[in-house]
């Protein structure tokens, strides 16, 4: 790049990123994001305040909402953990999307195999089932990219497409459809199976407290364990890790299948602690926002979980926000992408620093 | 004291712009000027709800303004999850892919499958090639029953007619709808029940076009035969009757569990022949879908309510 | 025999450079660097790793801009905001590591980014290319794909390229450092025949036989010029000493300690690559216990696929592979290395390091599954670190301590990083291939003398080296490697360049056009693709 | 049943939906082929086609003319990946996080305005759509006439540009640094020429096209903008690059290869074949990983794909 030089300063890109740039960065971001938001809101007819106002107050104005929130964070926590494991090894996972799906599906499978157990079994049946459809979908990815050299990101979006196929083949007059029923659903699940709410009067279940430990282990796993070592190695130097005789390929697998895996709960968790059935549908989007959230995250199971809770704010007080100030929820996924790329610019732009020229010409 | 104001919150599951949302608005809109016992109705809506249903509605009940929460898709989840907490406000499910709850969970069915028959009629009557095609998005019951009723109708009129139908899996993909289409146009459907919402082929190739929900004739005006529109008045006529009753009695609310429909008779659907086009329908068509909409509307003729998945011949 | 131009002093210097700074944040790369080039005059730049000659070249081509100090192209003053301007005033730069594109023909190669609208230059460009080429007397195939050719055709592209270019003065950055002794010696007849042409060079070169050809050096050491001298009128001895800043001892390989027990032996090894091309034939070598066994060869003709094959890294497709008494065919590399065997591969950013790991982490990379550096499911980071010190002690590292990231080490401190994990290791034997490559000569002495101290303590030692007078004075035996086969194994010390040389070349003369001096050059390829 | 499949008018039917399908993916494929010769990896082809796509919509509908539709298609699409450029190519953001960013900005942003422009509207208007343009004489050829020659403007340019952008790449000389860039960009760096003034060039051209892409879906296709219509096709068009082995006419193939398969998983479904449609509308997806098992990436992928370049 060219590097340019106005009225004696020069735009250099500095050796090691200063905190103090990076923060200063990250606020003017916070701020344009803002700003290029309350642009929308007027765009939309809408008052900025009040639908600034009632976004906040949707998604933290009381202890119901600060539950949902929670609530909303829980399936974006396990994905954008799902999508750190990945990234940090640089595998591209797209898929979590798709293996949201598989873990709610095999769950399900899992589960309904149970008949009446009691609620501890389902419940354990429900995270392994979960683990391991994740891990199925993510692995096969996986086992494309190490045997077959197929394009991570690639092969995980059209997975995605294909996943959402195959449940509905199931849910379809299929073998899950509810009895009576021509609706894309399987029937309620059980209550035994219903992850257990763990605050009165709000939607917050054991899922949340799942996901916290999800990151706590995920955190532990990635800076402290061998596995994690060879994550971070691999996504550094690869063939450094294969000239020591780690064999890649299995790496790879491993890899992809936990982050399939850990994606896998978030689709269990919606499934059995929020909407208590399956159905084609509902379960979009939470493996891209997952992305989003890691790379907010800093690829940092802590910052993962910062992120998430900033989202769950977000989305659920978008539903506030539209029926307060008319603005349509819509937005949220554009005031997504939007804080998405200002926070990418300040990462990237705290690597530069204005220098004063020695030699002004 | 009677109330004298009605606040109604529509939960509508697509923009406002889809068809199915746009016949319920109508609807409202009609209602609104007719003033049932007199109210003064307001609506607010909010679009594009799916899987965050369950705050929409506490979220709307919650304000404490709203004396309907008025869902125009399968929300009985989420309504089953809040009604308990607002049991002085009624809550309104519609279609399928709900569960009968009672108490203030009412639950209301849009089934269209009368007129549609009736259309059905006017298409084996139309059908020189003897194949007739639909398209639809996703199969459900309140698709399936019109789809059904259709290919009944035309078989009805014509017994040679065999039926073409593809599901294209998608709410949003107007080309795939299209293409579909063209497929089955070469497939030899002349007469085709576009119920996925594009119109460009039928225009461009003048097939015979049969729309969903609204009059869609202005869409494709030199290809669009007729068009099945959805009507919501009797249902929400009867909803604020309900609701009338329950604040002027001081009951508690209390409906049954099985879904509450109007047919054709009490003036819920209605089909509209694009204007454009009426003089170049045969008359003995026109004819026999009159002669089928007359007995239907009596009473004469019952058209059965086929809920099963259809199938193509 | 330097040659003299004879319109030295007289005339406008093609080049000078004044009071030259360029700075890298703190670092000052260039400190007030001046340096005059005549027309016709061969200069080399001297100095050790990071004294900051290849800045001084970037500054030079428009690469880097100068915080300060002018720069005059035959006597006008010049500022170069990009390369282009540089070529412009008829600079031309071969860079230290290959720039080209290895899909591309030698033809596109050159012409890429010449030419003005939209058709391809082709057609004009290829009569002024071969007339260069006649003038180098160079047998280059235009159509050839540049990654089929041998590394050293890629280096006569380079330089093709800058002449077609109109270079009047042309900086050479190393290029040697991947040519035999006789590619380097044509390499250095045609440069007399441009310097006869007028043209000025700049060479960089860590190789002191070459330097001594110059007619005048540049002596740098951190960013400094130290000072310019004739060459006639200074000595080896000298400019080593003016570079280092202090005088280097010579090497004393010292009496060897060989007890003549076998610890590894290559049996009979072959191996093809995909495409059934032979790599390695019948390659049978025997290693000793306190031994160092030589291996010469151009890049490229099999000594890679002879260390990975020792290693586990490659299977091998017959004969056998043993350390002491156990065959090591179908053990992957990990276990070979638990035998006692270290490796210091090639490439050491890409193969041996992991650049955004500390030290301690690298330090520990392969055993990082292995006691005692694993606490139950987790990295005994304690000990991790505890160890990181005291290798930093031993093998003074330059560094800020044992969590410094491997990334920000200079190539030298990289190397001693790996020699750390790596001499651990080699209880029985270390395969060092290319150890030294792009080192200065201290680091170079000092990385000379761990795999003396380790050949003391009773180790094999397979040492690859394209420094062939180290490998004389180092080694016992020196095995020469051509095209995948051992054409002979001579007795260290007494051996000859000039028969090493040959042999390298496959038993004759190369002539400098020879197209297929190297056909395993295309695997050389990525060399080229480093930025 | 199956037999239906084999008689002629259904024949050409799918061979004419499959040009037409091919058309919009194939405008994506080529703009990203020319990005990613010159080493940039443009993700957020999803986002930028729905960008074309709505912006081409509105656009033809406040002007009523299909031209300055598609003109703004075109400048949607250019915008979209110059906002892409900035990110990857100056401030050297990762490409892959950049272009999935694309995509929610592209997803977000369309259905945001859709809803915010018509929100109080009666209804959302339609626009004319463009005409199919029959090839005088050639149109009458059988067979080959109804399925070559007898389409829209927009797959006749589509097609044309195949031709176009193989001569550009490999027969230019901007062609020729533009695959330099992607192979060792430095080597084009050191002869002064800027690097990152062709991959702006590239990106933006390819952002282009894939507006152009996301247009022929309204423009050209239907009356009306629905959120999230481009439905996976620009994922598709990543696929295809990768499947034509980054080379124009391979990429044609490919384009029609899945275009192929998604047109006769209609004409089984129209023509009453009873097999679950989830099948027939998984089996481009299927196809694609299988078609990039056997074409294994890593053979012609242009070296420096995706990996931003810095001097230093
Ligand atoms: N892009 C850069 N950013 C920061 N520091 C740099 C950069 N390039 C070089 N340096 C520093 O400048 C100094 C000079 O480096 P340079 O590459 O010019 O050395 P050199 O003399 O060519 O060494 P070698 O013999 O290894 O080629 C080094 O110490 C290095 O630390
Ligand atoms: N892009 C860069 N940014 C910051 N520092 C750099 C960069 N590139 C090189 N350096 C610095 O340059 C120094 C030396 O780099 P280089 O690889 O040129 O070493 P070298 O000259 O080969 O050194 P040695 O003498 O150890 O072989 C390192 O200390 C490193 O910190
Ligand atoms: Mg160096
Ligand atoms: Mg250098």
């Amino acid at each position: 790049m060219a590097i340019t030089a106005v009225m004696g300063y020069r735009i250099e890109r500095r050796s090691t990123r200063s905190p103090f740039a990076w923060a200063l960065a990250l606020v003017l971001a916070g701020a344009c994001a803002l700003l290029v938001c309350a642009g929308l809101f007027i765009a939309a007819g809408a008052d900025p305040w009040q639908a600034f106002a009632a976004l906040l107050k949707g998604g933290l104005g009381s202890k119901r909402a600060i539950a949902e929130t929670m609530v909303k964070a829980t399936p974006l926590i396990l994905t954008g953990l799902a999508c750190t494991i990945a990234f940090r090894a640089r595998l591209w996972n797209i898929g979590a999307e798709g293996q949201v799906f598989a873990g709610a599906m095999f769950a399900y499978w899992c589960q309904s195999a149970l008949g009446d157990a009691p609620a501890p079994v389902q419940i354990a049946m429900i995270v392994i089932g979960a683990l391991i459809g994740g891990a199925l979908l993510g692995g096969l990815a996986g086992i494309l990219k190490a045997r077959f050299q197929v394009d991570e990101v690639i092969s995980t979006v059209m997975l995605n497409y294909i996943i959402v196929y195959a449940l509905s083949l199931l849910l379809q007059n299929g073998p899950w459809t509810e009895a009576g029923s021509f609706f894309e659903q399987t029937a309620m699940v059980p209550d035994a199976a219903q992850l257990p709410v763990i605050l009165a009067k709000t939607r917050l279940h054991l899922g949340f407290l799942f996901a916290l430990v999800a990151a706590a282990v995920v955190h532990v796993m990635l800076l402290r364990s061998s596995l994690g070592y060879e994550i971070r190695a691999a996504g550094s130097n690869l063939r450094a890790l294969e000239f020591q005789g780690v064999k890649i390929t299995r790496l790879i697998i491993v890899v992809m299948a936990i982050s399939g895996a850990v994606a896998g709960l978030a689709g269990a968790f919606e499934v059995y602690g929020v909407q208590h059935r399956l159905k084609s549908g509902t379960l979009g989007g939470l493996g891209y926002t997952g992305i989003i959230i890691a790379i907010l995250g800093q690829l940092r199971p802590i910052g993962v979980v910062a992120a998430a809770l900033v989202f769950g704010v977000l989305l659920n007080g978008a539903t506030l926000m539209q029926i307060k100030s008319g603005v349509p929820s819509a937005l949220i996924y554009a005031v997504e992408a939007i804080i998405l790329m200002f926070f990418l610019i300040a990462w990237a732009a705290s690597e530069f620093r204005l220098r004063r020229l020695h030699h002004v010409e | 004291e009677s109330p004298t104001k009605l606040h109604i919150a529509a939960v509508l599951s697509a923009g406002k712009e889809a068809p199915w949302e746009k016949s319920l608005i109508d609807s409202f809109n009609r209602i609104i000027a007719a003033k049932p016992h007199g109210l003064e109705i307001s609506v607010d809506y909010t679009e594009n709800v799916y899987d965050n249903a369950e705050e929409v509605f506490r979220t709307y009940a919650d304000t404490g303004d709203y004396d309907i929460v008025f869902g125009d898709t399968a929300y009985a989840d989420a309504i089953d999850k809040v009604r308990g907490d607002f049991p002085d406000t009624m809550f309104v499910m519609t279609g399928s892919g709900n569960r009968g709850l009672g108490g203030n969970a009412y639950w209301i069915f849009i089934h269209n499958h009368e007129p549609t028959y009736a259309m059905g009629v006017l298409a084996g009557k139309m059908t020189k090639s003897n194949t007739i095609g639909v398209i639809s998005t996703f199969p459900a019951e309140d698709t399936n029953d019109q789809i059904n009723a259709f290919i009944a109708g035309a078989k009805e009129a014509n017994p040679a007619t065999k039926a073409k139908i593809t599901f294209i899996q998608s709410w949003f993909d107007p080309q795939k709808s299209n293409e579909a289409t063209t497929a089955q146009v070469a497939a030899g459907a002349d007469q085709i029940f576009q119920m996925s919402g594009a119109f460009e082929v039928c225009q461009q190739k003048k097939v015979g076009c049969y729309g969903n929900y609204i009059d869609v004739s202005s869409a494709a005006p030199d290809a669009i035969v007729a068009s099945v529109v959805a009507k919501w008045d009797p249902h929400l006529n009867w909803l604020i009757d309900q609701w009338w009753q329950v604040k002027t009695s001081g009951d508690k609310f209390n409906t049954p569990t099985e879904p509450v429909w109007f047919g054709w008779k009490d003036g819920a659907g209605e089909i509209v022949v694009n204007k454009a086009l009426q003089d170049k329908i045969p008359a003995d068509a026109k004819a026999a879908m009159d002669k089928a909409a007359e007995e239907i509307r009596s009473g004469a003729k019952k058209v059965p309510l086929d809920l099963s998945e259809p199938k193509a011949d | 025999m330097p040659v003299s131009p004879a319109h030295a002093d007289t005339a406008t210097p093609r080049l000078q450079v004044q009071r030259l700074t360029k700075r890298f944040g703190a670092l000052v790369a260039n400190d007030a660097v001046s340096l005059t080039v005549m027309p016709g005059e061969l200069h080399c730049l001297l100095g050790e790793n990071g004294a900051g000659k290849s800045t001084l070249s970037s500054c030079l081509y428009g690469l880097y801009r100068p915080d300060e100090g002018d720069i005059h192209v035959d006597g006008k003053e010049m500022r170069f905001a990009s390369p282009a301007d540089a070529i412009a005033a008829g600079i031309g730069m071969v860079h230290q590591h290959f720039v080209l594109v290895p899909t591309f023909t030698v033809l596109e190669n050159i012409i890429v980014g010449t030419g003005s609208g939209w058709r391809l230059p082709a057609a004009e460009a290829r009569p002024k290319i071969e007339a260069i080429c006649r003038r180098l007397s160079l047998a280059l195939d235009l159509d050839a794909e540049v990654g089929d050719l041998s590394v050293g055709q890629q280096q006569w592209v380079e330089i093709v390229k800058a002449l077609y270019l109109g270079a009047r003065l042309l900086i050479l950055d190393e290029p040697t450092a991947v040519l035999t002794p006789q590619e380097s010696a044509l390499l250095f007849a045609s440069l007399r025949n441009m310097l006869a042409d007028g043209l000025s060079i700049i060479l960089i070169s860590h190789k002191m036989n070459e330097v001594m050809q110059a007619d005048r050096v540049t002596v740098l050491r951190r960013g400094h010029v130290v000072g310019s001298v004739r060459t006639a009128e200074s000595s080896r001895h000298e400019l080593t000493t003016m570079m280092v800043g202090r005088a280097l001892s010579a090497i004393e390989a010292g009496e060897r300690s060989h007890d003549g027990t076998t610890i590894l032996s290559v049996k009979n090894v072959s191996m093809r690559d995909e495409r059934g091309v032979s790599l390695l034939s019948d390659v049978s070598l025997d290693f000793h216990a306190g031994e160092i066994l030589g291996l010469a060869g151009i890049a490229g003709n099999g000594q890679r696929e002879l260390f990975e094959a020792i290693c586990g890294l490659r299977p091998i497709d017959a004969g056998e592979i043993m350390l002491e008494g156990q065959s090591l065919n179908h053990r992957n590399p990990h276990e070979i290395y638990r035998m006692g065997v270290g490796h210091v591969p090639e490439d050491r950013f890409k193969d041996g390091l992991v650049p955004d790991f500390s030290i301690a982490e690298n330090l520990v990379l392969g055993d990082h599954r292995e006691k005692p550096w694993r606490q139950g499911l987790v990295l005994a980071t304690g000990r991790l670190r505890e160890a990181a010190d005291e290798a930093i002690r031993n093998f003074s590292i330059a560094c800020n301590g044992a969590e410094a990231i491997v990334r920000r080490l200079s190539g030298g401190n990289a190397q001693k990083v790996i020699l750390a994990r790596e001499l651990a290791r080699a209880s029985r034997v270390l395969l060092c291939n290319q150890p030294t490559r792009g080192l200065d000569v201290g680091v170079i002495e000092y990385v000379h003398r761990q795999i003396l101290e380790k050949r003391d303590a009773g180790a094999a030692i397979l040492l690859a080296s394209e420094e062939l007078e180290d490998l004389i004075a180092l080694c016992d035996r020196i095995a020469v490697i051509f095209r995948g086969e051992i054409l002979a194994v001579l007795p260290g010390r007494q051996a000859d360049i000039a028969e090493i040389g040959r042999l390298m070349a496959g038993g004759t003369d190369m002539q400098a056009g020879d197209q297929d001096g190297d056909r395993n050059g295309a695997r050389n390829g990525d060399r080229g693709m480093s930025n | 049943m199956w037999s239906d499949l084999l008689n002629l008018g259904i024949i050409v039917s799918v061979l004419a939906a499959t040009i037409r399908i091919a058309t919009p993916v194939l405008f994506s494929a080529l703009g990203e082929v020319t990005a990613e010769r010159a080493g940039v990896y443009n993700m957020g082809i999803e986002g930028t086609m729905l960008m074309g796509a709505f912006i081409g919509w509105l656009a033809t509908y406040e002007s009523g003319s299909s031209l300055i539709g598609l003109a703004a298609a075109l400048l949607a699409g250019a915008v979209m990946s110059l906002i892409f450029a900035v990110m990857v190519i100056s401030l050297k953001i990762d490409q892959i996080v950049t272009g999935l960013a694309l995509n929610l900005l592209g997803s977000g942003l369309s259905t945001y305005w859709l809803r915010a422009a018509f929100s109080n509207m009666e209804k959302v208007p339609g626009i004319t759509v463009l005409r199919t343009w029959p090839v005088p004489f050639l149109s009458d050829i059988p067979v080959v006439g109804p399925v070559l020659f007898n389409q829209g403007a927009l797959t006749y340019l589509a097609f044309l540009l195949v031709p176009v952008i193989w001569l550009f790449l490999f027969r230019s000389r901007l062609g020729l640094e533009i695959r330099c860039i992607g192979e060792n960009p430095k080597a084009l760096d050191i002869k002064g020429h800027s690097v990152a003034a062709r991959q702006y060039a590239a990106v933006i051209f390819g952002g282009a096209m894939a507006g152009l892409g996301g247009a022929c879906l309204t423009i050209a296709s239907t009356a009306h903008f629905v959120p999230d219509m481009v439905n996976g096709r620009g994922w598709l068009a990543l696929v295809i690059v990768i499947a034509g082995g980054w080379r124009p006419g391979w990429i044609l193939a490919a384009a029609l290869f899945f275009s192929f398969l998604d047109a006769l998983q209609l004409q089984i479904q129209g023509v009453g074949i009873a097999i679950p449609y989830q099948i027939l509308l998984a089996l481009p997806y299927i196809a694609a990983i299988v078609a990039l098992m056997i074409r294994r990436r890593a053979s012609r992928a242009p070296a420096m794909l995706g990996v931003s370049y810095r001097r230093e």
